[in-house]
């Protein structure tokens, strides 16, 4: 009977939409695989798989800011600025003990990075001015506040013993997973949770896909939006606490276009820039492709260093239509 | 309820001289208003009247400029933004308030989700949508997008969303507007039941025969003043009528003519099918009136949008004039003449946020341009003929079409279409939230274009008025058309007979 | 012979200065091809520290014998050198280095010597005009930036020549053209604009030209560039001099790792690059009309 | 009488809003003229009003694409690909007469731009995807594809000849107006006319605040989008136009960056970002606002040059402050 024809068609359309990035991404794995043969090796695809780490995780706290409506184009600067400030922090020397130093240090990051996103988030509600120009605001405001602790230059751990402790987080592995690894499917996970099994969520989905419905439903929307601000702020200070291991240093330079990326892992993972949907694993997923297109740019020796972006933006498209022809045959 | 005894019953939610103005325009002058506990009040007037600035003042989703509102005789103010539903009060609005990207469930308990553990709970908030949803008879998925409902199916969402609320007082603010006769049929039979066991009911329509039925007592507005407040029994049709159009109202639909027989066929439907809507054949002489009815979701909408080519269809053919029309071109369709005006006016129809005139001529800017460019004069023109035609009646002429009353924007839309001067019009719910006086001249006009030579489809949940408007009416039942009635077989009880599937008839 | 694979890691082109780079690496690769037919040399060029570091992963998957790199900004890069030098291969730093520069990080240091590109600029201004009232374009707020400028300041100490204002430009034709239209604005007298690289002094010529300034005497840019070094040759007045700063060095580098590991010859160390002062008199040596830079 | 009060007053809120941006214009070129007395000299102004072109002119063009509720995140590139392609055009001596051959290189332009343009539109309208998506894939192509044209180096406009008769469409003047000037102005105009006054120009509102109300009313919505984007590369040619007289020449780095600034110049100036509304003489303001911030910044004399993207940031963001309190008074 067509009564039950619907659901089972409804289903079907569902899934295929998120599974979309899915099959870019395994579309990705065969391509490379066929570039490189280092390319499949779990080295490999572990190296990748740990530096899309500070991308997927910002793109996660993105993924609740677009889904609500917004836009944050702050998070490369403010990833500079955090770093700055964390680094400075634990070259004060402060604390004494280096562990006790460093667990400091992680505290204060993710104060401070939940203040940017609360920053953001009062400007732009409270202001009620677009979040693409509060938020292009803030990007200057923490960039050049960045270039100005490091008085052009950059800021560096100095504490050999306090690199020491720190560098297993990013190098460091737990049961033979890179801890970025571990860490981005934590956050992911907590994320999806947040999302899809709790209020909050709920109404972050409403209020992006429709204010006044929202609004009228009693749920107060900038308070939802505010929080989301701060959730992207979080997660700036997430990938802040992998990326300071990493390098050891920050510069006014850290970051640059960061915001950019992050948006777009948001977008190839499924989620409309118009609000109202957030597909939290499709955005991690959408990372992952990112990197991948440029691991297979580096891996593969024949194309001239001149076209690299052409060919990664030619890719980009490509996938994107291969995810819409599947969506659309369904 | 007997008059009587509302008499007796204690006041719930009373209104004190209230007034409100948007941006200096007055739309309530000094209205009074009480309701009484466990009674069915209907609140009528014309289109513009201020019903629903009445409703959401006393639902708190407007405040007034002045007056008192009294709520269990207690003064309140009361707090906005649907905050009111903790006080017991809540409303069904004339224009949705659903978000397109939710599901039935999750707009159905949207703001006050059930949680266990500051988990979301979403078996239990599933099993009640089910519930609230066959209560109403409605067979909506609750794991739907609201995006991929029909009007009608959003409509019975925002039933269940309100009765399910344990509510003492529901406003409803013309929740039959898109209903068919039985799905109404099954609404009322709850409604009973909830005043039965003590909820009040403020019900606002443009169905007289509705009123009649279901109401205890009836207050007319006109032009923002309260009229009258009165038991419903001691009134009927004519004089509510009356009360509202300040005059009196004569027959409500002109007298059929019988088109030619043997007029050109302008349109041909064989065979189309979508993907809901199977083998629907069709065909539509010149001046002809052609009625389609059917219950909710029998694929009507569907049917017609495949016909004027805003939605593909998988086989068939459609001939305009004999012309072949290719699937899912709207726009050849439109260069021969044909022209759908949809019923879904706030997604389809309009746009929210610009002007009357832009919308009046966004159908039909070329009629408007000089060379390359565009002559306002011209449109204002257009707009003050489409007012006089159409009666939009508005208190301030630069108004958004998303601000205007539910009735005036029909109107609006019904000009915009009527603009392109089409041959083949088909009008989905062509009165749909009209009041009787405007649904009068809506009548006699679709009326006097048949006589013009022009040919209508009417697309109508509303039974009598395809019984009086229509030489022939189509019946549909699940996609696809099983019955076509003429003449004298054109009765309530016959159609009813093939929308419910107890009778069906090889369609041609 | 076995094969041999070296990486070289470089910025991508966003200037002139890196697009330099760029052709240098490329043209050496091949001619290193050329000289060992068994050589892998593998270029690949990255926009930030983070990519670099990125690529510089990617290159050590494909297994190195050597790493040639000319880091974005040497510090943030210095873990990922480390990983790559514990594993055996020999790395060669050019231009840039870390705060830390020992042999757990390289083996041979080809340097490029930013604070001396300064520090000549500033001693030719010192002698040639000692009393100048100087406006100064810098470039990104990185540190070899903020070494030249530390560089330039040594240079004119103990002179008159004043510094009026310091901006920075981006190392970009645009910017530095809006820069110095500002500068033009707010100074009513300029004696000297150090811009300290080709590609901007592009844009504050021809901002000095349409504001019909005269009292500018010149203006000291610097790296090189077919088009300066002809202006130099030529005798162009407003372009006197250029501070030479090549980007052939990357070629440098590789030629001197690929002796290192073909041939065993022992280099190992600093190498260090002269800021060479470009004059009329010696700039046809350094003229190559070929070079996109 | 009230019937008669309103429409007096509704034409006061309309006004206001249409006015905020040049207000915060006034209330800059106040502050600039406190700032440093050279600020408000003519011969200063002139030089803002006239380097803005550039970004003003693409961001008439992006008025379009936003209006429809599209993004174009390609500009910047597009830039550096055009001018490239018009100077290597030039360079190739095809035509010996050096005006004939201006004029055939400024048709050339205009051919590439629209065509660019073209790419984007059906890629976004027939490939159905986000158009921010589809842009950030033909940004990469048009600046690989101009690294690539450049061999990451300059392209310079060879025959001294040519740069002498083209020079004055950027340094010269036109009634003691500096020619740039006049072109935006006349851009603005044209765009205008089209925007407010003709068919499409509805057509494009209407598809930018509803696709299905468009659709319904018989607009063919991917055509309009698509025009809406020929309309852009059109936009984009003019400001190429404009300069390749200025440097002579173009490089890998032209106009990065740019398309930020052409979407912040087209947001400040009222457009919203969700589409639906344009305000072109509002976006020409929001590019002289960008211009004379950046101004005023290198005209003080007491900021921090590394503090200076800080300042910049909260500028922008007091003068949103500014716009939006003046709105709400109404
Ligand atoms: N938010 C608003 N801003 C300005 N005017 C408004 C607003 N809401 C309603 N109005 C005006 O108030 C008047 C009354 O509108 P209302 O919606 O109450 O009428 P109604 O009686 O419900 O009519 P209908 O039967 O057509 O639904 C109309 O003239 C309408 O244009
Ligand atoms: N029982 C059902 N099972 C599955 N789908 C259904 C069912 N009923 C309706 N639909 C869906 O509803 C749509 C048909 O509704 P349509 O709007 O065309 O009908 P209608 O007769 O105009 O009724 P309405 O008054 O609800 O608009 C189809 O898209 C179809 O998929
Ligand atoms: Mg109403
Ligand atoms: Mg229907």
């Amino acid at each position: 009977m067509a009564a039950q024809a619907k659901p089972a068609r409804n289903w079907k359309d569902i899934d295929l939409r998120a599974v979309a990035p899915f099959a870019a991404l395994i579309l990705l794995l065969i391509v490379g695989a066929l570039v490189n043969p280092n390319f499949i090796g779990l080295a490999n695809l572990a190296n990748v798989a740990t530096r899309s780490a500070f991308i997927a995780i910002i793109a996660v706290g993105a993924t609740f800011v677009i889904s609500s409506g917004d836009l944050d184009l702050s998070v490369g600067s403010m990833v500079a600025f955090v770093a700055s400030l964390m680094i400075i922090f634990m070259n004060s020397g402060a604390i004494a003990d280096p562990h006790l130093m460093l667990v400091a240090a992680v505290v204060f990051t993710l104060i401070a990075g939940a203040a940017c996103g609360l920053a953001n988030g009062l400007i732009t509600t409270l202001g009620k001015i677009e979040p693409f120009i509060a938020t292009l605001g803030t990007m200057g405001i923490f960039r050049g506040l960045t270039t100005w602790l490091s008085q052009g230059g950059a800021i560096t751990l100095k504490s050999p013993e306090l690199q020491t402790i720190y560098r297993p987080v990013y190098f460091g592995s737990i049961l033979g997973i890179p801890v970025p690894i571990v860490i981005i499917f934590a956050v992911t996970a907590v994320a999806a949770f947040i999302l899809y099994r709790t209020r909050y969520g709920r109404h972050v989905v409403a209020v992006g896909s429709n204010r006044d419905v929202a609004r009228y439903s009693g749920i107060t929307v900038d308070r939802v939006r505010t929080i989301a601000f701060v959730i992207q702020g979080l997660c700036v200070a997430i990938a802040v606490l992998l990326y300071v291991p990493r390098l050891g240093s920050t510069s006014a330079t850290t970051g640059i276009l960061w915001e950019l990326q992050a948006i777009t892992a948001v977008v190839v993972g499924g989620t409309a820039l118009k609000g109202g949907a957030g597909r939290v694993w499709g955005t991690i997923c959408g990372a992952f492709i990112l990197e991948l297109v440029g691991n297979i740019m580096l891996l593969s020796n024949f194309i001239s260093e001149y076209l690299i972006s052409t060919i990664q933006g030619s890719i980009i498209i490509i996938a994107m239509l291969v995810q819409r022809s599947l969506v659309r045959k369904s | 309820m007997k008059p009587e005894a509302v008499d007796g019953a204690r006041t719930v939610l009373a209104a004190k001289r209230i007034c409100k103005s948007f941006n200096g325009v007055q739309v309530l002058f000094s209205v009074d208003f009480d309701l009484k506990a466990g009674e069915i009040h209907a609140l009528m007037g014309e289109n513009g009247a201020g019903k629903s600035t009445l409703v959401k003042i006393l639902s708190g989703f407007e405040q007034p400029t002045s007056g008192e509102i009294l709520l269990d005789g207690k003064s309140v103010k009361l707090p906005a933004n649907g905050a009111a539903e903790a006080l017991g009060i809540v409303i069904i609005h004339q224009e949705f308030n659903l978000a397109e990207h939710l599901t039935v469930t999750e707009s159905l308990f949207l703001g006050r989700e059930i949680t266990r553990f500051g988990m979301l709970d979403r078996k239990r908030m599933r099993a009640e949508t089910r519930r609230a949803l066959d209560l109403l008879g409605s067979h909506v998925n609750e794991n739907a997008l609201i995006s991929s409902l029909s009007v009608a199916d959003k409509q019975m969402v925002e039933i269940a969303k309100a009765i399910s609320r344990d509510a003492r007082v529901v406003f409803m603010d013309e929740p039959t507007a898109v209903l068919s006769r039985e799905e109404t049929r099954v609404l009322f039979e709850q409604v009973r039941k909830l005043r039965d066991a003590g909820t009040s009911f403020v019900f606002v329509s443009h169905k007289l025969d509705e009123v009649m039925e279901l109401t205890d007592r009836v207050t007319v507005l006109r032009d923002g003043q309260w009229v009258k407040t009165a038991p419903t029994a001691m009134l009927d049709g004519e004089a509510i009528a009356q009360l509202m159009v300040g005059r009196e109202l004569s027959s409500l639909y002109p007298g059929k003519r019988e088109p030619d027989v043997d007029g050109e066929i302008v349109l041909s439907v064989r065979g189309l099918s979508t993907g809901f809507v199977k083998d629907a054949s069709f065909e539509v002489r010149k001046g002809e009136v052609l009625g389609f009815s059917g219950l909710i979701g029998s694929g009507r909408t569907e049917l017609m949008e495949a016909v004027a080519g805003l939605r593909p269809r998988v086989a068939g053919d459609v001939r305009i004039n004999g012309a072949p029309m290719a699937s899912g071109d709207a726009l050849s369709a439109n260069a021969h003449g044909l022209a759908y005006m949809t019923k879904d006016r706030k997604s389809k129809g309009l746009l929210l946020n610009a002007g009357m005139t832009a919308n009046l001529t966004l159908q039909s800017l070329e009629r408007h341009s000089r060379l390359f460019y565009l002559d306002p004069k011209s449109e204002a023109e257009a707009m003050t003929r489409a007012k006089r035609r159409f009666d939009i009646r508005v208190r301030d002429a630069n108004i958004v079409a998303g601000r205007m009353s539910g009735g005036n924007q029909q109107k609006l839309l019904l000009a915009k279409v009527m603009e392109t001067e089409p041959q083949i019009i088909i009008i989905d719910e062509p009165t749909r939230g009209i009041d009787v006086g405007t649904k009068q001249q809506i009548y006699h006009f679709i009326a006097a274009l048949a006589r013009d030579g022009h040919t209508i489809i009417v697309v109508s949940s509303e039974m009598p008025e395809v019984i009086g408007l229509c030489t022939r009416v189509a019946v549909m039942r699940e996609g696809r058309i099983v019955g076509m009635l003429e003449g004298e077989e054109i009765s309530e009880r016959e159609i009813m007979r093939y929308a419910a599937g107890l009778k069906k008839q090889d369609a041609a | 012979q076995e094969t041999k694979t070296i990486g070289v890691s470089i910025p991508a082109a966003d200037h002139g200065w890196t697009a330099g780079v760029v052709y240098h690496a490329e043209r050496v690769a091949e001619l290193i091809r050329k000289e060992h037919p068994d050589a892998k040399v593998i270029v690949k060029t990255s926009p930030d520290p983070a990519s670099q570091a990125n690529a510089v992963q990617d290159l050590a998957v494909q297994g190195l014998d050597a790493l040639v790199i000319l880091p974005t900004d040497p510090d943030q890069l210095v873990n990922a050198i480390k990983e790559v030098k514990a594993a055996g291969t020999f790395v060669t730093i050019v231009d840039r280095a870390p705060s830390v520069l020992d042999n757990s990080v390289r083996d041979l240091y080809v340097a490029g010597n930013n604070p001396a590109l300064g520090e000549v600029a500033g001693q030719y201004i010192k002698a040639n005009t000692p009393d100048a009232e100087v406006v100064v374009i810098r470039g990104m707020p990185i540190p070899i930036d903020q070494q030249r400028q530390d560089g330039f300041d040594k240079g004119i100490a103990g002179s008159n020549v004043k510094v009026l204002d310091r901006q920075f430009g981006n190392w970009n034709r645009d910017d530095a053209f809006k820069v110095m239209q500002d500068y033009l604005t707010k100074y009513p007298k300029i004696d000297v604009v150090w811009c300290q690289d080709d590609d901007m002094a592009v844009g504050v010529l021809q901002a000095i030209e349409q504001a019909k300034r005269t009292d500018i005497q010149y203006v000291v840019a610097g790296a090189g560039s077919k088009d300066m070094i002809k202006r130099v040759m030529d005798g162009d007045k407003m372009i006197p001099v250029d501070v030479l700063y090549p980007p052939a060095m990357v070629g440098t580098a590789m030629e001197l790792t690929a002796a290192a590991i073909f041939n065993q010859v022992p280099v190992h160390g600093t190498y260090t690059l002269d800021a060479t002062l470009i004059t009329k008199d010696n700039a046809a040596a350094y003229y190559f009309p070929d070079s996109p830079f």
